[in-house]
């Protein structure tokens, strides 16, 4: 049993935070997720370019053949500084699809633009109805000559404006919500058939509503099996949320720091507020809610290669430990902010609404705490 | 002991719904997709109201036309609140009206009161200062006398919808020697006077609702001084013991559950009714029943002022509680809709596209936004020192 | 809409508070609980004698014709006394039983007789498999004759052992949870085929475990209507439920008043614990507990005679608000006096346990938040 | 990073689960119902431990014949909560055991250091005082030094299974001019010294673990003073700091949840398994979920002291989260046996009658006396404050 981490590792997490601290302070973040654009190309072409988007890709497929350690790494930091360019969408859902579940011509063919920034993709799976049940599709694809005729629409496909790739999932059989006949699809977001909607979300991010009329494409365009999809999906959600706990955790970190920063200077009653034990023990409790997030987000991280039950449950455990401590140290910080952690201007809020966010992302703290139950 | 209401009190309710029926501005009905309100609409109802003769119940004789019994002014607030009629903003006739007729010349309340009562002067609220919070009495702005007029200097925040004020009432410092409540005085200052600048402050929703105002060599006449020099505190004490009533925001708690419930029964989830979920239907139960005894606590409240016993310092249970379950209710909505609680609504813009059921909109940020009733009004962590130190004797 | 008392009940609850402080102190009250009788017929006869028992008995009937605001005096008064008599046993479900269920000539009969404190009874309705299912009953009354043959057995039957009489559920038809099928019946404790084993509860009770061995008893031992009794127990055990929340409030209000009390005498680091802000903060969210108990304790109280539904409600309602105060209060009460608040000297822990048992009778928190949700 | 233990590591645990297979007392395995321990109950298992030289592989040599790495520890006490060994007590070989063998003389440790190994000598605590709480710096008990002896006057209490004890360690003060932390000076004491009464402390839960310990005029022998006078709130800090592994209880409270789940698997609920509850899997869900948190908080304090960091002031999240989750699992026992949860089970003398499933005994006594562990080895609240002022810096 080991916790620390490679000198490598440390070497990665120092250079991803120096680059943060230069390029991507508050004010711009906020500017950049305001703009027309919301993102900045040129800090994903600096990711791609520094390695952080091939982090967790074979070296064969054109990445550096890390582990989910250096993805827990780089979400982390990018968490403490709110990045919004779709490191998740990409190095994690993508690059997890093709490499849990892509053939090999698939991995050579498309892996090495994910790592070099080139291809961008957003993954198309929740629908209106289906809340939070991965299962849950009346997006079909019809099996057409060689390929699929997909039909349907898909709802809040977070990072699809940016996008040129779609991952979708449809059902090639079964019910509604049948866990046989889901297919994985890559589909281009220029196809034929293919519109979108886009929309700014509240945590600064972008997504679209995504419909699929009669887009016809190639047996080569399914990842994985077909009509045995949705165990992949399981597979990559669940790396999606090792990732996301990761992110929380940096994001959490800065909420806790700000907050008893603040704590320390501003003035109440000719006291600084951080002398009232009531908020001294709340911090405490914000702080052990870190805590212990960083512990689940280390488990989960480390469990990503276990049989499927321990895995789920390793990953339902982490959504629902990051889900509470992310609400009550969100909460909590603007709380003991007062009016100014109301702010647009300050960063409080903004890291409030993403951890909000990312309670929503894969199914929140009710969802999960069933989805565990349902394992033991 | 009964719960039932006197004959009176039921025809009393008749007639109030009776007359909100005929007279509610509908469009301004709930809360609607994309609507922003104007100027106006927030004082459609106030205007209403006015004519009716039913704005200021809680005032004195000669401005009152009616005198309802705490009771009736619990009806009057239930069945607005069932309505959905829009809410009748403070500043006037809550607070600088009341300090006004209580504390102004006759000449001051001639020449104010007309104005607040019609609705033809909006008012907003010069209290708090940055970095004070909750601790009012820690403000800066100064007031310096120069012959017929003081020249004020400073800055007010959270100056709620002072981008629509006409005038606006302040705390100033008079006497900086003395002692931090005392040396305070309080100013009726006109907005257009040279020297106030108002900055908007927007909030994590988007939402521009409160301000800055900046006082650059602001010259106020003397007569704009209510009540002595250095008594400033006497007033904004007596102000903000006033009109407590419907703090507890229960009869619009119960709307927002029903809506909530609404809404539960158009969700999904795995294909069932989002409101049969045993977790839904579990938080639903126990938001309700702390409604519920909320509710009773609310008329005991009620009961004892009936009495002629005066709310006591328990309201500020009545505002923890309050909020707390109104917070908690934006939580379940934002819950409830999935997804769909992630397209922003900008308050500012309207969006070119609104993805999802009407519902949705918005609702994260209307979490977000309510994070605010446990901070204003005094915190409720202030609300709890209260109650230790003047109930609890601690 | 009232929440004033009026001059009667003033005077019932001032003579019952002086009645409880010259002879029900604490010490008393511990020594009678341990000792071998384990409660004080005097007690119970002056409860008799001044009308307690009946003051919500119709004055035909040997009572004083009073409502349930006189029960929810007396249970708060006997709440902070932590009298053990069988005030809920007697005044309010055998009672409760007869006066909706009886026949004139059973009222005529037996309501002046529990009124007078001749009677006493015992309520034997919770079965081992049964939790707080009231219709789960394995007991069974066969008919015989003119009367019935009973068999069964009962669980955790408080009061029994000072009981002459027993208030028995049985299924006289109907599976094992059907609504339909329950029946009422009053067995006397020496009938042949009884028998029962005593034991102390937590609370410094007494109760016993019932078996019913063909134990026959005549139609008239049937209350209410064979086959439809369930109506009313659940009306009866929601009145009871009323008594046992005025009951909590009396207990609560003693342990905050307590708690707040030892707070400012006891000190730590040179000052006195009341004075530190979070124990500040707790001691007040004990007093909303409180507050919110009592206004939930008028609610339920007042709303005993509306239609079924709402009455359910209400009393579920009434049951939820109770167990979650009681256990925030009694827990916080033990943690804020510390290792004194566990002693068994202290009256502390008593008041704990006896809250704790509060939350079990008739339905804890989440069998009642179930209930209130199934009604909605 | 990895989660996966050596082969090493894994190979000690094969050796110690074999070892615990094969010697532990089976007849004190776990909690049976009617059982109360004797007092050789109690040292069974660590005469079992002595004699195998697995006794206190914390210990530094030559009193060690083992030394474990931190993870070999935490094996170590994993295998034995997992196989329900008792409990060794900590008052010897946890607390006196090392401030003799740090602070004492070569005498002190030639004289008690054996006895402590082998279970011969039973120890208790004489550190809190009626009135102190947390705050045992605040003790009042004296120790006058007269020739070759100190005289000792006071009172302790909550001394923990003092009615089996032979000796008693006491803190005690030398000095009544000193600063509270200061003139305090560290006493071992023969329990048989004249002038010692011990009276019993019943607890709520009408279990007797407690007492209190009363001197009255009890002389001590220079010689049974560890290190120099008025230097006892060293060793106090350093026994205090001393041996928190095992403090978070994760692996009891595991065998703990365990037993749970297997009483809510034969509970019914309307003919349903009660496990099959929405409410108790969300219950037991939550639990489990925080357990996981905790263990892996443990696992990385863990790693920090075996790459040599120590065990930080974290260990009050330990301590903290532990004890938390320990009472929530007995609010959950009790809640699942329904109005089983009503029988007294007297711990003084057997019940002539035991209704109820077996599993059922007991359980609100269980829970009510687990209460004392958010108050006692520093009350959570004072761990709370500890976390602000030492890792915050509030």
């Amino acid at each position: 049993m080991d916790f620390s981490f490679t000198e490598e590792q440390t070497l990665l997490r120092n250079s991803v935070q120096k680059y943060l601290q230069n390029t991507y302070d508050f004010d711009t973040r906020r500017k950049v997720a305001k703009s027309e654009a919301g993102w900045r190309k040129e800090a994903y072409a600096y990711f791609a370019e520094n390695g952080l988007l091939g982090a967790a890709i074979p070296e064969d497929f054109g990445g550096l053949g890390g582990s989910a350690v250096d993805t827990m790494i780089i979400a982390e930091e990018f968490g403490r500084a709110l990045v919004i360019e779709p490191f998740l969408q990409n190095a994690v859902i993508a690059a997890g699809f093709l490499k849990a579940g892509g053939t090999n011509a698939q991995k050579e063919e498309l892996l090495p633009a994910i790592a070099g920034g080139e291809a961008i993709y957003a993954f198309a799976y929740a629908e209106p109805q289906g809340r939070y049940n991965l299962a849950d599709l009346t997006t079909t694809a019809t099996k057409s000559g060689n390929g699929y005729t997909l039909n349907g629409q898909k709802a809040v496909v977070v990072g699809a404006p940016f996008a040129g790739k779609l991952i979708v999932t449809a059902r090639t059989s079964g019910g509604q919500r049948d866990a046989d006949g889901v297919t994985v699809f890559i589909v281009d977001k220029s196809a034929k058939g293919v519109s979108t909607r886009d929309y700014p979300t509240v945590d600064g991010q972008r997504a679209s509503e995504v419909t699929l009329e009669n887009v016809t494409v190639g047996a080569d365009a399914v990842i994985g099996e077909v009509g045995g999809g949705l165990k992949l999906v399981e597979k990559v959600t669940d790396e999606a949320i090792a990732a996301l706990a990761a992110e929380s955790t940096g994001a959490m970190k800065v909420l806790n720091d700000t907050t008893i920063e603040y704590s320390k200077t501003r003035k109440q009653f000719g006291t600084p507020i951080g002398k009232f034990q009531v908020l001294q023990h709340r911090m405490v409790d914000m702080f052990m809610n870190y805590e212990q997030s960083v512990s689940i987000t280390y488990m989960v991280t480390l469990k990503l290669e276990e049989e499927e039950a321990e895995r789920k449950k390793a990953a339902s455990a982490a959504k629902v430990q990051i889900g509470k401590a992310g609400r009550f140290i969100g909460q909590q910080a603007v709380q003991i902010h007062g009016g100014m952690g109301m702010t647009d201007e300050l960063n409080v809020g903004h890291y409030f609404k993403r951890l909000t966010v990312i309670d929503t992302m894969f199914g929140n703290v009710d969802h999960h705490l069933k989805r565990y139950a349902s394992l033991s | 002991m009964d719960l039932n209401y006197t004959p009176e009190d039921e025809a009393f309710r008749a007639e109030v719904r009776t007359f909100i029926e005929e007279n509610q501005p509908q469009h301004l009905k709930g809360r609607k997709r994309g609507e922003y309100r104007e100027k106006e609409d927030f004082l459609a109802w106030h205007r209403t109201l006015y004519k009716k003769g039913w704005l200021v119940p809680s005032w004195p004789a000669p401005y009152n036309t009616v005198t309802w019994s705490p009771t009736q002014k619990y009806i009057w607030n239930e069945e607005n609140a069932r309505a959905e009629t829009p809410a009748i903003l403070p500043f006037g006739v809550a607070m600088v009206g009341p300090v006004i007729y209580t504390f102004g010349t006759p000449e001051q309340k001639e020449r104010f009161i007309p104005g607040i009562l019609s609705g033809d002067v909006w008012w907003c609220q010069g209290y708090s200062e940055p970095g004070a919070g909750s601790d009012l009495a820690s403000l800066k702005t100064s007031a310096v006398r120069e012959g017929d007029h003081y020249i004020i200097n400073g800055q007010k925040t959270w100056t709620t919808l002072a981008q629509f004020a006409d005038w606006i009432f302040v705390l100033a410092r008079t006497d900086k020697n003395a002692k931090a409540q005392e040396g305070i005085s309080f100013f009726l200052v006109d907005m257009k006077t040279p020297g106030i600048t108002v900055k908007p402050i927007i909030m994590m929703d988007g939402g521009h609702e409160v301000n800055e105002v900046w006082f650059d060599n602001v010259k106020v006449p003397v007569e704009n001084r209510i009540h002595e020099e250095n008594k400033g505190w006497t007033c904004a004490k007596f102000l903000l013991s006033h009109e407590r009533a419907g703090i507890a925001g229960v009869a619009r708690s119960k709307n927002a559950i029903g809506r909530l419930k609404d809404m539960l029964a158009m969700e999904k989830i795995d294909g069932e009714k989002l409101i049969d979920d045993a977790d839904f239907e579990r938080k639903i139960a126990e938001l309700e029943i702390d409604l519920t005894a909320l509710e009773y606590t609310e008329l005991r409240t009620l009961a004892s002022e009936q009495a002629g016993k005066g709310p006591g310092l328990e309201s500020s249970i009545l505002k923890i509680k309050g909020t707390e379950i109104q917070q908690r209710i934006t939580e379940l909505v934002m819950e409830g809709v999935g997804y769909y609680a992630l397209p922003f609504s900008d308050p500012l813009a309207h969006n070119e596209f609104a993805p999802g059921p009407e519902y949705a909109e918005g609702v994260t940020q209307h979490y977000a936004n309510m994070r605010k009733t446990s901070i204003y009004g005094g915190s409720n962590e202030i609300q709890r020192n209260i109650i230790a130190k003047m109930v609890l004797g601690l």
